[in-house]
């Protein structure tokens, strides 16, 4: 990213570029979910209720949580229909 | 003058902690300061507060960068902030873990403490799993780690002035003063 | 070009038409009003393509400009007293944002008790804005200063908001000969709006954002060296203007008989005009008396004062406005520019024509005998009818 | 994989800065998943002045421009002339608010928005409160509902007044389209919001945007809550186009507000009195709009 360290790498007017996936809000959560993919009907509505953009689908359209970004809010847990997402607690 | 630095997650309070503080030292006829550094106020984003304690009115309205001693209410933002930044090489590292204190993981080199703050919040049943409330915990941590403050003290301040659950909190403090907090001398 | 007699208001009108403002955006208000009537005119009679945004309120005409500029578009606007408090949030929002907007604002006493007369309150108490600000002597200056704005607010090496005021019904109803130059002219002076640092549709970008303590005083900083910069760059961009239409106001200082001076009264707005004459007069009478307008008040002729103060004994400065506390806000700017001036003149300062009271010629001439034979009080006010001493 | 059932664009990143759990950044994710990035937004103070992360970062794919707090409605207006101006052809001029910029400070400049019938869409998201300064009553609070302004004491039992009928003020001017949508119905929120990309002339959403720390659930219960205060008609669902009503859901039997009520601590404190004068509010409401439906 580039760095704004002195007034001369600011832009003329406050304008902001960088797209905020630089910032990594994994810190945030105090639990993370865990998609058991036995469970999991791949039927995206974590995808859908994530409020952080956190949830992306592999190959086979398997949910895969984007642990950079995951505050751990859980609604994924709670909306999930056949309950294959279970939050784990962070070391 | 005692300078100390908190660092906590929103919604744990870091913010009451060094209000306590000062409220606690005030008890002893010190004269305290305690202030937040506002960022991004969110639930579970970084929180900065400090808090000074002197024998003569304090002169000094800054921020602090060298403090002699810094809390840390979640380990896990040691992972992304350099929380000892500018803490006095004889200063003092409290962090809320399980863990003991050479186990660690930190570039300070001076005295380290820890207290399991969150899992006697969680006992005492302050806050929830997701966010427990480990402010007073570590309040009782601190006093016996540094002594900067009496236990009395500590207990008083939070009966008056915690917003919920003073009694709770209050066994809290008395939980982690009791539990003996590890202090490892230099490392 | 043409000649035509027309108010200061319509000058402002005839100015944005020149200038091809693509978005105006203005509330009325007492004595703005035939300004953008004016213009709602050459919109509605197709002569000036622009959107014109009827709002309900000051405060929303000025964000409706800000953000259209905020998207590359020319905006004006025009107001006057009550209108620009309104406005003060966005003033200082427009600054901050380096959106070039353009603005007319007739000087209108401020309520209570309400008066729609002249003095400078108004645009004086906007100084901090990062607004360049012009105070204009005549129709024909204000007409041309309006111009040279748009091309000097959007200079590349300024970008910031500017503001030409006229006193109101000196000018603002006054109609007198103005020369309005060509489209041609006009065209060939100011270019469209160069549209580099604006939004552009499609891509993640955000103008406004936040700052916490290790950004925030860089972008200031960012400002003031613009309004710095803006010194040098209108002289260059009058001198152009003058290069088309033959018409130079003079600067940020102009001057009238000082070169020989021993007393000099710094000036602001219409007061100016009864006050040449008036040297005219006490010239003949044998006194070495001259005049220094103050055009720009922002960026302040810091300068060119210093050079004046070289010259002269005695400064007078003539506010048309009080800062409650303190004294008039003229002086208090003079004062702090002569501090560290290698010689630093007597400086005295006269509030005078609030509310519209007029400046006559004998109020201009009680000031400049009060300045020449007296010492006196630093700040005195001129013509109060008051049974005691007036400082 | 099952279809998905809304778009799969996503023009908000990740990163942002909200509370987890925070209804605000759904009203976001479909609003834009809704309207594609030929827009613009534009933000008032509010929670999404920080959501949308400090300088340098940016959340939005899409050009954010922020405007005062008071002046939502004519940054939209400025931005559709410039538009307009500049020859950008399709562009979608959008204003996103919180509850408070718009049924308080921000009202003047809505109302004059759509008065001048303004090419561009408002959006208020509704969390009920002043929450990026920590919860202080608006305008919008709901009857009864705890707040650090109209806090549960001897003297004081929430707030006093009505939750102020934003929908209604709106539909006085007469605007092209106006709905409610609300995130716990995805679906329905960008079809609507599709629905009005098309259409000319002032566009109005009111978009429920439930809140854990403000209205003191735990973060999970986002989405239920929010399709809690739908089903029992205290947040109905319903368009206005050109003066006709259409509600997009009927349950058959609606839920007791109880179970809407019990599940946020903001209501913690309501005596069954309360909790049954704000049974009768809701049902009186329903029947009106039952009959604003009828008048079609």
């Amino acid at each position: 990213m580039t760095s704004y360290e002195m007034e001369e790498d600011l832009p003329e007017a406050p304008i902001a570029t960088t797209p905020s996936d630089v910032n990594h809000t994994a810190s945030w959560r105090t639990f993370r979910p865990v998609i058991d993919l036995k469970i999991c009907t791949k039927c995206n509505v974590c995808w859908k209720f994530c409020p952080d953009d956190a949830v992306a689908f592999d190959g086979e359209g398997y949910p895969v949580i984007r642990l950079d970004y995951c505050k751990g809010c859980a609604i994924c847990a709670e909306e999930c229909r056949p309950k294959a997402i279970t939050m784990v607690k962070e070391e | 003058m005692i300078e100390i630095r908190f660092h906590g997650r929103g919604g744990q309070g870091a913010v009451i902690a060094s209000e306590l503080l000062a409220q606690a030292a005030f008890l002893e006829g010190k004269h305290p300061q305690s202030f937040p550094f506002f960022g991004v106020e969110r639930r579970g984003a970084p929180v900065t507060a400090f808090t000074r304690i002197d024998d003569a009115p304090i002169q000094i309205r800054t921020s602090i960068t060298s403090p002699d001693i810094v809390v840390v209410l979640d380990a896990g933002l040691m992972r992304t902030i350099n929380v000892t930044a500018g803490l006095k090489p004889e200063g003092l590292l409290l962090v809320n873990s399980e863990k003991a204190p050479d186990q660690v993981e930190t570039p300070f080199k001076g005295r380290v403490a820890t207290i399991d703050a969150t899992n006697i919040a969680l006992a005492h049943g302050l806050g929830s799993k997701a966010m427990p409330i480990v402010n007073t915990a570590v309040l009782g941590g601190l006093a016996r780690a540094s002594g900067i403050v009496s236990l009395d003290s500590v207990r008083k301040a939070v009966e008056r002035f915690v917003p919920a659950k003073q009694q709770a909190n209050v066994l809290a403090v008395e939980d982690a003063y009791q539990h003996v907090v590890n202090l490892a001398v230099v490392r | 070009m043409v000649e035509l007699v027309i108010s200061g208001n319509y000058a402002q009108s005839y100015a944005a038409k020149l200038a091809r403002v693509q978005v105006v955006s203005a509330y009325p208000i007492t004595p703005q009003t035939a300004i953008v009537e004016k213009i709602a005119e050459f919109v509605a009679s197709g002569v000036l393509p622009a959107e014109y945004i009827k709002v309900e309120s000051e405060h929303s005409a000025l964000q409706a400009c800000i953000s259209a500029s905020a998207l590359g578009a020319r905006t004006y606007t025009a107001t006057s007293s009550q209108g620009l408090l309104l406005m003060h949030e966005l003033l200082h929002w427009a600054a901050g944002a380096r959106t070039p907007v353009v603005m007319g604002v007739v000087n209108r006493a401020v309520a209570p008790p309400w008066s729609i007369w002249t003095d400078h309150t108004d645009t004086i108490a906007q100084r901090d804005t990062g607004w360049i600000q012009f105070y204009g002597e005549s129709n024909q200056e204000v007409l041309d200063t309006t111009l040279m704005a748009f091309r000097l607010a959007e200079h590349p090496e300024v970008r910031l908001p500017a503001m030409v005021t006229e006193d109101a019904f000196y000018l603002s109803h006054t109609v007198e000969p103005v020369d309005i130059p060509s489209q041609e002219e006009v065209d060939a002076f100011l270019p469209p709006r160069e549209r580099s640092s604006t939004i552009q549709v499609g891509v993640g970008m955000r103008l406004g954002s936040f700052t916490g303590p290790e950004h925030y005083m860089e972008f200031r900083h960012k400002i003031a060296r613009a309004m710095g910069r803006a010194r040098d760059v209108f002289l260059e961009v009058e001198d152009d203007y003058a290069r088309l239409t033959g018409r130079n106001h003079g600067g940020l200082l102009p001057t009238y008989k000082v070169e020989d001076a021993d007393t000099v009264l710094v000036t602001m707005g219409t007061a100016t005009t009864t006050a040449r004459g008036v040297v005219d007069a006490m010239r003949a009478d044998g006194h070495k008396v001259g005049l220094a307008k103050l055009r720009t008040f922002r960026p302040f002729p810091v300068q060119e004062l210093r050079e004046l103060a070289t010259l002269v004994d005695r400064v007078g400065v003539l506010d048309r406005s009080f800062t409650f506390g303190a004294a008039g806000a003229a002086f208090t700017e003079v004062a702090g520019a002569l501090y560290t001036a290698p010689q630093r003149p007597l400086l005295r300062d006269f509030v005078a024509g609030l509310g519209g009271r007029d400046i006559t010629a004998a109020t201009v001439r009680e000031a400049f005998l009060d300045l020449l034979t007296r010492d006196g009080p630093e700040s005195a006010w001129v013509e109060l009818k008051s049974r005691t001493e007036a400082s | 994989m099952a279809r998905l059932t809304i778009p799969a664009e996503e023009l908000m990143r990740p990163g942002h800065s909200a509370c987890p759990g925070c209804g605000a950044t759904l009203v976001m994710r479909y609003l834009l998943k809704g309207l594609g990035n030929q827009t613009i937004v534009t933000v008032p103070a509010c929670c999404w002045t920080v959501i949308a992360t400090p300088f340098p970062t940016t959340a939005l794919d899409v050009p954010m421009l922020d405007c005062a707090f008071e002046a939502t409605g004519a940054s939209i207006s400025g931005l559709r002339a410039a538009a307009d101006k500049l020859g950008l052809k399709d562009v979608t001029i959008v204003g996103f608010a919180g509850d408070g910029g718009t049924v308080d400070i921000g009202l003047q400049a809505l109302s004059g928005m759509l008065e001048r019938r303004t090419d561009g869409i408002y959006l208020m998201y509704d969390n009920e409160a002043y929450m990026n300064t920590g919860v202080q009553r608006s305008g919008a609070t709901p009857e009864g509902a705890w707040t650090t302004t109209t806090p549960v004491d001897a003297l004081s039992h929430g707030k006093v007044e009505p939750k102020k009928d934003i929908m209604a003020i709106v539909a006085a001017h007469r605007p092209a389209y106006a709905a409610t949508v609300n995130v716990a119905f995805p679906e329905d929120f960008v079809k609507k919001v599709q629905k009005a990309k098309a259409i000319r002339g002032p566009r109005f959403f009111h978009a429920l945007a439930p809140c854990p720390p403000g209205w003191r659930y735990s973060s999970e219960k986002t989405i239920e809550i929010g399709r809690l205060a739908t089903d029992t008609n205290i947040f109905p669902l319903y368009e206005i186009e050109d003066g006709v009503y259409r509600i997009s859901r009927k349950l058959g039997i609606a839920k007791p507000v109880r179970e809407y009520l019990q599940t946020q601590g903001r209501f913690a404190h309501l005596d069954d009195k309360q909790v049954a004068g704000i049974q009768a509010e809701v049902d009186a409401r329903w029947k009106r709009l039952l009959a604003l439906e009828g008048l079609a």
